[in-house]
């Protein structure tokens, strides 16, 4: 090889780049030796623009932090405000945001199946997946008029009950998807190609990882049973049987074996929440909005995102506005640290590979 | 009942009262203990949970304004995998030339949150290396996440605006003319008139 | 034949002919890859269309006399390369220079136009063109072994470098050199891909690695005139393959059958397949197909 | 159906035709919108049908799509992108982040009005626009490009010095190399 390093600049307009960030490469001949992450593209200010709205307004643009998977977001703040006010959530508004959250995880993980086999040049899968993927969003439209932002989770249930034969629809749609599951399979889990690209690439060291602030998917590919779903039991998983999956192996084929089992598993707990969900209030009544108060206090709360754990930090002064609205999405140490030092030694054609395994979304690194 | 369930979380104040200088401590709720120290402490605190105790994962770093007081609050949030607790490290700093130490050197990941923190708010740690920019880029105007920043006196200044929300009701006539000669044909039999 | 005005038009003939089939093979791709994707898919006249609308932007970038020449070089090769191969086995107007031609310089002018398009390529400045460049050539030096063993074992086999004299000796066998020679068959099939560069194999101008690779910087009548290079060459190349190893075609539609067929290969295989890494594909041909060559060339010499 | 013929020439009409059915999108997701850009790209959208395909590089792309709200750090970016671009090339302003600022109007980082920095020659409105919505403007444009209106590029090289006053108002510390007209 070479001896000179080139510069390549990954980004922030690159067909390769999830989202618009940019990886600064130093490489040699087709190895990378040094990688440097630009973030700040698309940063809003939302902690910002959240010190100037009331609580209410606030909750309508949380839901714009995160793209791919609006929902967490949603989840994290309602159940924040909630923890810090001390308001009751009725059982079956739970159940519809467990399953909510679920077909959440779903749409995002149709979505990576895209991302992960489009960045090594298998482009029918994408075109299958983000297909498919129009199944789920429509459901979401049923539930709540949008397609991709929702606004639905709110402070004390949910925003509107499911609408008739909402459950039937649900039902079919979850059996059209495992049943093209499997096509998925033959075409991306079977394919050799695929699997010789995969496999060996893109290893985090498992003795390191919890300490490194790898969550979710990536964490469990190093054999470490992790999520916040079992770990600190939110709304009504406690009441649900689903196992977490955890392999050994930490590479970018571990990682995509996790997300093929866990689709699975969310098929199945979509299921599981609409069979037992319970009938009755889905709402605890909010004050007048502008009145709105909140008493003083903070609270951290995590929610089990497609990527991993997702935290919010808020801190009310008692007023009608928050303080403080801190997010962290699992990006921003997957995107950042993780991504400079996984990187290292990589070829250049896994560069993309490996931050689609990972999860990276840049909108909620800078929010 | 409640002391069996919360025995985990005892046992932790317990040592950490017994080993350090807190300022405050108190268990929020289940899987949830909070510590108040001096800056000074922040590094021994953080280590001996990390070592000790096995707080290895370091979940979140944030850092709130209280310009009452002139000080800004820094919390460090920890998690252990096992006995499944997140652990808040508070502490307080002075909102003019305060700082911290740096921690990157105990959690790499630390060096982030740090560098925003230091970019949102113009809190200096010491010692703390990598790229001054980290998500703004060229900003010469007071740290944005201050209180004191006035988000909306600077779009004012700084960027434009379309007027037109005040004459609404021009709006909506001139949309309404426009859809019904541009309807497509097929469209046009479902149309109101 | 005998007059020039007659070989000139008989030239241009052929490469309308191979631009036309080439531009509407490559829409044929599209389509079909579109209907395995559960799409529509676009019109297969589409690629027309986008060549026609290249020609018509307008251009300011100057990056120096070779990024200028380099799809013009391009597009020299592939219609000179047309001109010796020979379209049909007897056709009236398109046998242009065929008969002169043989395989050892066909082998030559082939690689030429990747060369040029590498200088060319290379004075841009863009990173991701060099990197493109240099894996482009490294596949090169994988594909090509494997290729030129199969169609040096039918030189050595029949005794005859020369297409049309491989042309005749099918004709006179009545057998088709896919069966009569199955082992130089078999490695020059599996080194097509990369000749034309689908997936697996698309490395060069692989969109999540490289954006597009040496073609990044150009854009307008360089692309135009690089995409219809490119289907000329999609075309010489068939009737290469046809012509070596399915007995040439007498009239039009038996030409344009034996390449339709022959083309969905790739194509088909590239619909379900992801990309290798540079070194996997280099590592691909030098295994099955290398040996494939290899046993044809001793099975021809012995 | 559309062609105003009097007033184009003949080789306009085939160039704008040609021009109308083949718009190569670049791709760069500068906003949230970009989510939406996949599923109109895909199988149940698939606006292929039009003629729409992507664009790696600038150099070979027609359309630029400003999905949604700008930061300024993009907004240099997209300048720079924008310039790249090779006549003629279109602008197509996307979501309602991109009109008026809209959700994100006093936020410090965000741009309010696209058309000021770059021309801009469809605006699709929605938060965000649905993949119907997006191929309704891609229609509208190959509407205009038809009509010989869609003259963006042209407007940006006449009013560049007012372009030019608007952007470096903003991005404050200027380094790129001159627009090439």
């Amino acid at each position: 090889m070479r001896e000179k390093t080139t510069t390549l600049y990954l980004g922030p307009q690159h067909p390769g780049i999830t989202g618009n960030m940019m990886v600064k490469l130093q490489v040699q001949g087709d190895t990378v030796v040094k990688a440097e992450t630009h973030v700040g593209y698309l940063h809003r200010g939302f902690e910002k623009l959240m010190e100037r709205r009331n609580w209410l307004q606030s909750f309508t643009i949380v839901c714009r932090i995160c793209v791919p998977e609006p929902d967490p977001n949603e989840e994290n703040y309602s159940r924040a405000v909630e923890e810090i006010e001390g308001r009751e959530v009725p059982e079956r508004a739970k159940y519809i945001r467990v399953m909510t959250l679920e077909l959440a995880r779903i749409a995002t993980y149709l979505l990576w199946y895209g991302g992960q086999s489009g960045s090594a040049g298998l482009y029918t899968m994408p075109q299958w997946s983000v297909g498919d993927r129009n199944y789920i969003l429509d459901l979401f439209e049923d539930l709540t008029g949008g397609r991709i932002y929702h606004m639905y989770i709110w402070p004390g249930g949910v925003r509107r009950d499911l609408p008739h034969g909402f459950k039937d629809k649900a039902m079919r749609t979850m059996d059209y998807l495992e049943k093209r599951l499997d096509d998925y399979d033959k075409l991306m889990f079977e394919n050799s190609i695929f699997q010789k690209r995969a496999k060996g690439v893109g290893i985090i060291d498992p003795e390191k990882a919890t300490e490194w602030g790898v969550v979710g998917p990536p964490l469990r590919a190093c054999g470490i049973k992790s999520d916040v779903r079992k770990d600190d039991p939110y709304e009504v998983y406690d009441k649900l049987d689903f196992e977490v999956p955890a392999m050994e192996g930490s590479d970018v084929w571990t990682r995509a074996l996790i997300r093929r089992f866990e689709i699975r598993q969310s098929i199945n707990l979509v299921r599981q929440a609409l069979d037992k969900m319970p009938s009755g209030e889905y709402y605890n009544k909010i004050p007048n909005p502008h009145k709105w108060t909140i008493p003083a206090g903070d609270a951290f709360v995590k929610t089990e995102s497609a990527r991993g754990e997702f935290a919010y930090y808020m801190v009310s002064d008692g007023s009608n506005k928050p303080r403080r609205v801190h997010v962290k999405g699992p990006a921003y140490v997957h995107g950042v640290t993780l991504l400079e030092n996984l990187l290292v030694g990589e070829n250049i054609a896994d560069v993309s590979f490996i931050m689609n395994s990972l999860g990276t979304c840049p909108p909620e690194i800078e929010r | 009942m409640s002391e069996n369930i919360l025995h985990n979380e005892q046992k932790l104040l317990n040592l950490l009262e017994k080993k350090f200088l807190l300022k405050e401590s108190r268990i929020i709720r289940a899987k949830r203990v909070e510590v108040k120290v001096e800056p000074k402490e922040v590094i021994p605190v953080l280590l001996y949970a990390k070592e000790n105790s096995g707080y290895i994962h370091f979940a979140h770093m944030s850092c709130v304004d209280w310009i009452e007081d002139g000080e800004f609050e820094v919390v460090y949030i920890l998690w252990h995998p096992e006995e499944k607790i997140n652990l808040f490290v508070k502490t307080r700093v002075p909102r003019d030339n305060g700082s911290l130490p740096n921690i990157d050197f105990i959690w790499r990941q630390a060096n982030t949150y740090e560098r925003e923190i230091r970019e949102m708010f113009g809190l200096r740690f010491e010692g703390l290396e990598g790229r001054k920019e980290f998500i703004l880029e060229d900003w010469n105007n007071i740290p944005p996440m201050r209180r004191d920043f006035d988000t909306e006196a600077y779009v004012k200044e700084v960027f434009f605006h379309r007027l037109g929300r005040e004459d609404a009701k021009d709006v909506r006539e001139k949309i309404q003319e426009r859809t019904d000669e541009e309807l497509p044909d097929f469209a046009k039999k479902y149309s109101r008139d | 034949m005998e007059g020039i005005g007659y070989k000139i038009l008989g030239a241009l003939l052929t490469t309308l002919l191979a631009f036309t089939v080439g531009m509407f093979y490559a829409g044929f791709r599209r389509k079909i890859i579109a209907r395995i994707q559960n799409r529509v898919g676009p019109p297969v006249y589409q690629n027309f269309l986008d060549v026609l609308k290249l020609l018509s932007k307008k251009t300011s970038v100057n990056h120096g006399i070779m990024q200028h020449l380099a799809p013009l070089w391009l597009i020299t090769m592939s219609v000179s390369t047309l001109m010796f191969i020979p379209v049909l086995k007897d056709g009236l107007f398109f046998t242009n220079l065929n008969f002169s031609g043989d395989l050892i310089f066909l082998l030559y002018i082939m690689v030429f136009g990747p060369l040029g398009m590498a200088l060319g390529a290379g004075q841009t400045g863009n990173p991701n063109s060099a990197i493109g460049v240099s894996r482009g050539l490294t596949q090169m030096v994988g594909f090509e072994i494997p290729w030129i063993m199969a169609i040096v074992a039918l030189m050595i086999q029949y005794k005859t470098t020369s297409v049309t004299g491989l042309l005749d000796i099918q004709s006179q066998n009545g057998t088709w050199m896919m069966f009569s020679s199955p082992l130089a068959f078999i490695a020059a099939l599996l080194a097509m891909p990369g000749m034309f560069r689908y997936a697996p194999f698309d490395i060069v101008g692989a969109p999540a690695e490289l954006a597009s690779g040496p073609i990044s910087e150009f854009g307008g009548k360089y692309l135009s005139t690089m995409m219809t290079s490119g289907s000329i060459f999609a075309f010489v190349k068939l009737t290469l393959y046809v012509d070596l190893f399915m007995g040439g075609a007498s009239n039009l539609i038996e030409l344009v059958i034996k390449t339709f067929a022959l083309y969905m290969y790739p194509v088909l295989w590239g619909a379900v397949s992801p990309r290798f890494r540079t070194e996997q594909a280099v590592r691909y041909f030098w295994g099955w197909p290398l040996f494939f060559g290899f046993a044809a060339l001793i099975y021809a010499a012995f | 159906m559309y062609n105003d013929k009097e007033s184009q020439k003949i080789v306009d009409i085939i160039q704008n035709f040609a021009r109308k059915h083949s718009l190569f999108v670049l791709a760069y997701g500068t906003g949230c919108g970009a989510i939406e850009i996949p599923p109109t790209m895909t199988s149940r959208y698939d606006a292929e049908r039009f003629g729409i395909r992507g664009a790696a590089t600038p150099r070979q792309a027609d359309v630029l799509l400003i999905t949604g709200y700008l930061a300024t750090k993009t907004l240099k970016r997209v300048i720079r992108v924008y310039e790249q671009m090779q006549d003629p090339k279109y602008v197509m302003g996307f979501g309602s982040c991109a009109i008026n600022g809209g959700m994100y109007w006093d936020s410090y980082n965000t741009i309010n009005m696209l058309d000021k920095y770059i021309p801009v020659d469809v605006y699709i409105n929605g938060c965000m626009p649905r993949p119907e919505a997006v191929i309704a403007g891609f229609v509208k444009l190959q509407k205009l490009i038809q009509e010989g209106k869609a003259d963006g590029w042209d407007r940006y090289k006449k009013n560049l010095d007012e372009y030019r006053a608007n952007q470096k108002k903003i991005i404050t510390n200027w380094v790129m190399p001159d627009f090439n007209r």
